[in-house]
């Protein structure tokens, strides 16, 4: 075991998976020679040479196109866009092709494909590099969409993506990537997509979130802790299709829960959470579903940044409002 | 030779440069025939399945038969094909049965699957997004080490999308083994090849990502074999991507579900007429290899046989099962997909499967 | 008043506003000569000039991101894009610079432009032309969603997107385009953007519903109601930003709420909807929010495309199962 | 001339061919002059600025002032220009005050806010994109009749975009009165030029769509002022577009985010540095247009000032307050967008506005 950042266990996941099967190629901009903007790819190139960890022209319907023939083919592309932002020039790409062709072909063709980008804000950057898209890729019949909170699943749920027989849109957290470390297994290590971690235990609320707000839940329960209320953190790990019934029991226990992400609100994947929930759970719900979002404004620049992205006192008030009920 | 210059071995009357194609046997030549033919009738009954209400919206290839069996036959056994919507020869070519293909413009996908061991990628309706499917196969394929080419196919229309020149673009930079294949049938629906792009021809946008290009009389099936098959093999041999125009011409409205009428004259389709694919191929064969009527009216009885059993095994396939629509979305079903079948299921009254 | 169909009544308002104002033009693929696959622009060229009734090369990034500058410069343009399932090659000129360019420039620039696409199944055709991709568009902060449900409200509606000062996203239902005729305003009609058109009003359950399926809800209303159930149907009209109070003005009344939408289930307007009256209407509600829903699916070809396409039959299911709860 | 020609008119050593910059008075050289020398000041500026934490990530535009200004003073103040994000000098030429521009890249939207009356585009991040709204802008001028040219610039990473290629094309099929400048300082971050495209030049790419090409000594400020003049009134009196490309090199990081050292020697730098756009220039005043040093360092002091003026305005401007993020998101303020500012003004208890 080594403590690893999240960037670090990513670029960990990759050496380990391209040792482990040659059928793994790592293709974007930026990702050989210089070893990626954020340095995820960093001692690939030199390790397994050009062929398999591809620069490529400034194109990003080219990269995933790309990617998908080679998938088609039989290798395993890991594809890199550089930004979440970027992403929506290879739309057309995932929308009518990675999600359908396996469908399309009646099974005779899968597109076992990863496409990882930087995701979320919290860095100060420009437009583009801020945005929290996950939704307009979970809601794709077909799709995977994964998000890491912690530098142990960013490994393990990389590992678990790249051997995946589908397509999985991996988004990683900026804010996340040099945050904190933490023991990371060394070697294969995998953690199973679909399914959620309890960051948390509690009995009075749930919190059903993931990624980068994940820390932020953690310091709002450890506030409510302070004033006797025993919050329950539910880090969903893979954020579509998620983990169903995680949430159902974790709700079906507390009668109350608050929702929380980054992405604008409205057609959100809190708002599927929470049809989800009151479809399963109205009775035991003691309280509305709460829900703690970024607002359904274009991430702002770096001096408002931090009034859209969700605070653990947003999370703390929200709570305190469901509890009052 | 510059990319504007024609590519022609067999002029419409039939008059071939025998130099040309010394290296095309007289059963090759035999056989491209018989695929035009074939291809042709079964073209022909599948639009009149269509207007009987037998067979849904399709896409007529009649006229772009030599483009199409041309390019089919050019390819090697272990050659990827990845076509988009009007290459129906060239499945034929690359063995698709016939009955699979009325199934899939029939309206049931299952008509889409690929036969085992087939390399040939399933119908893209999406106009030049395949092309980058190709360059990642033709990718693939290099980092593999394996010697072979991809063959992308689709229509003038796609010149115009950014994946087209993106792929084109990939391949050029990569060395790929691709040889991207534009049928230009001088329409993109009711938009004519002019109003497509401001150059004179479609070989020439070769030049903006240095690949080789190439401009084919595509009604011309020895002209098409010849070039396609030396693309290919620069392809697999020396990693040389290229760019070849096939010119060639609609004869049909450009579905069934379209009315040419509408944006062309009889004086504009006319002279394609003269041009016809299987007639200078027909007129060849008789002058220089001893074909005749009698032969070709036994293969016209023996392929339209061939077709009403194809139909015969079309119209026999059971329907699909109404929850069918939940397969192949997922290597594992999820649990959303689970709940919602079985949600079909009870609303069916526990039938479907 | 003429009897139209909606897509008389859409060729209708597009002559209106062409000859009304010299700044609306029409581009896209086939919309000039040929008049459009469904022959909504039939006309307009021999009326207008192929100046501003434009044929354009296949390239629907080009069509948008044209149109958008055209926009800028202060033309109102009207984009078709020939099938919904195409508009994703112009994903990113719309996620990223439509609904941007008004914040991008602090509300110097505007981008009055609509998009115009056949929306959704129920004509037996091929893939990518039988999608309801609402939800993509709804999701991206600074877009307008608009989809007709009848040829009056295609007319008034397309005529106020066309007037409207930012991007407007028109779906139209194409099963609707020639299913019926009914008396259609002549000359400038306006229905405004924003407000949902009560389709049919009763007091025990509440259908909200848009588009195709609104004929579908009204044949469950009436199968429903010679059992004496009384359904009130919700035509939403502006599916984003919806009209959230019609929707809880209804809920509050009748305590039972069905959702009914053609598009997949997870993460649609479905989802947004049943999460809004969650968080709005829990205590009104006397039963869990149903959903009745395209399936998480590519919407299959003709031979099964009935069976993904919500019936009456499921939504009068969906009554019962409300009623019952 | 042919696309691949590189057109210069001032060597490195500040030579110039008289005869072709005869149209230029000196007060248009030294205009170009200062703007060159203002805009690299403000630059270093803001790069200290940023590396004291006073400053957000920011592209420098070192090495590229001549094809900046050039282009800028080239357009006509009714034209429309768009730029990327590396165009501050042509920002500059175009009249946007240096403290907008540090306020942009300081991370507040207000400094994208065009001054009344202008027609610059904010900056455009995503690559490749803003060629079609340059492209629609050109439209909608030829459409109104009204007889202005519209300028857009990118880098040559916007090349391979499909975008480009789409816009180009539009531009020919129409002939819009647009000129697409690219400017090749060779590097997109760490991919060279050579691992963009297989291409000699990036002019040659106007082949592929009928569009006029041109290809400019980059750091030639009277070459880039002359060419791109021209074509802009090409583009305006004839409705013919063109590419053009402009060589010139990045001689800093990518951007302060970057460290070039990781992908590229000095070695590769090194020969660049001699061909400085703003040392030529000042060569070639000194030696024809009495320009001294004592005169140069009267300007870079007269700079320097503008400068740190610039930098107090912009750090006097009040910080935005937190609900102008809901701000020009619609023209109307829907119901969610209401809603949610109000339960921000709440949670910030009544502050903000
Ligand atoms: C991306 C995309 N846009 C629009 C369409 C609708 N459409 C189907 S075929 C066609 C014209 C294609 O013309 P061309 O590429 O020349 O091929 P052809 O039909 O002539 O064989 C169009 C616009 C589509 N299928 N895909
Ligand atoms: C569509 C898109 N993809 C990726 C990026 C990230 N990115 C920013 S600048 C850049 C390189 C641009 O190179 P070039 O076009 O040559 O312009 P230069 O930076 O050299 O001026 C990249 C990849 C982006 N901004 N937009
Ligand atoms: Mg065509
Ligand atoms: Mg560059």
């Amino acid at each position: 075991m080594a403590r690893l950042s999240m960037i670090e266990a990513i670029n960990a996941a990759l050496h380990e998976r391209m040792a482990a099967d040659e059928r793994v190629v790592v293709l974007g901009e930026d990702v050989g020679v210089d070893g990626g903007v954020f340095r995820a790819t960093v001692g690939l190139f030199d390790k397994f040479g050009e062929m398999r960890v591809i620069d490529t022209p400034l194109a990003e319907s080219g990269i995933v196109g790309t990617a998908i023939g080679m998938a088609i083919y039989g290798m395993r592309p890991v594809a890199e866009i550089q930004f979440e932002g970027f992403m929506f020039k290879a739309f057309d790409q995932v929308y009518s092709h990675a999600s359908r062709i396996r469908h399309r072909s009646q099974g005779y063709f899968g597109v076992p494909l990863v496409i990882r980008a930087p995701y979320g804000a919290g860095v100060r950057a420009l437009e583009h590099h801020s945005d929290a898209p996950e939704a307009l890729f979970a809601h794709l019949p077909g799709m995977k969409v994964v998000i890491p909170a912690t530098p142990a699943d960013a490994k393990g749920l990389l590992t678990s993506a790249i051997e995946d027989p589908d397509t999985v849109i991996f988004l990683e957290p900026k804010r996340l990537y040099r945050l904190f470390k933490e023991e990371v297994p060394e070697g294969e290590y995998r953690v199973p997509l679909g399914k959620a971690r309890l960051a948390r235990e509690g009995t009075d609320v749930t919190l059903v979130t993931y990624g980068g707000m994940v820390p932020v839940c953690e310091k709002a329960a450890q506030h409510v802790a302070s004033e006797g209320v025993d919050a329950e953190v539910v880090d969903l790990r893979t954020v579509w299709p998620f983990d169903v019934d995680a949430i159902e029991q974790s709700v079906n226990k507390t009668g109350r829960l608050v929702i929380v992400h980054e992405a604008p609100r409205s057609l959100g994947v809190g708002a599927e959470i929470a049809a989800t929930v009151g479809e399963r759970c109205l009775l035991s719900l003691l309280a509305p579903i709460k829900r703690v979002t970024g607002y359904d404004v274009i991430p702002p620049l770096a001096k408002l940044e931090d009034h859209n992205y969700p605070s653990s006192d947003r999370v703390v008030r929200a709570i305190h409002e469901t509890m009052e009920f | 030779m510059s990319n504007k210059e024609l590519i022609q071995v067999m002029d419409p009357e039939g008059r071939v440069d025998e130099a040309a194609v010394r290296g095309i046997s007289e059963a090759e030549m035999m056989k491209m025939y018989r695929l035009m033919v074939f291809t042709r009738l079964w073209n022909t009954k599948a639009l009149s399945l269509q207007r009987q209400g037998r067979m849904g919206t399709i896409a007529s290839v009649r006229g772009q038969e030599a483009a199409n069996i041309g390019m089919g036959l050019a390819l090697g056994a272990n050659d990827w094909f990845c076509p988009s919507f009007r290459e129906t020869g060239t499945l034929f070519a690359r063995g698709v049965p016939p009955e699979n293909m009325l199934l899939y413009w029939g309206g049931d996908e299952r008509g889409a699957r690929p036969l085992e061991g087939s390399r040939n990628l399933p119908v893209c309706i999406t106009v030049g997004s395949h092309v980058l499917h190709a360059a990642g196969i033709a990718f693939g394929a290099k980092i593999s080490g394996e010697r072979v080419a991809v063959l992308s196919s689709s229509g003038d229309g796609s010149t115009s999308q950014g994946d087209f020149h993106e792929g084109l673009n990939f391949a050029a930079v990569f060395k790929l083994p691709l040889v991207v294949a534009i049928q230009n049938n001088h329409w993109a629906i009711s938009v004519p090849i002019w109003k497509q792009t401001a150059t004179e021809t479609l070989a020439e946008k070769a030049l903006a990502h240095g690949v080789a290009g190439a401009r084919v009389d595509g009604n011309d099936v020895l002209a098409v074999y010849l070039t396609v098959k030396r693309l290919l093999e620069e392809a697999r041999s020396d990693y040389k991507p290229a760019l070849v125009e096939l010119v060639t011409y609609r004869m049909d409205d450009h579905t069934t579900a379209d009315d040419a009428s509408r944006y062309r004259t009889e004086e504009m389709v006319a002279p394609w007429r003269a041009k016809d694919p299987i007639d200078r191929m027909r007129a060849y064969l008789t002058k220089e290899h001893g074909w005749d009527e009698q032969k070709d009216a036994d293969l016209v009885s023996e392929c339209t046989a061939e077709v009403e059993q194809a139909v015969r095994s079309y119209e026999a396939v059971t329907p699909p099962e109404p929850a069918d629509l939940f397969d192949h979305m997922y290597a594992e079903e999820p649990w959303n997909l689970r709940e919602q079948r079985e949600e079909m299921l009870r609303s069916l009254g526990g039938s479907g499967r």
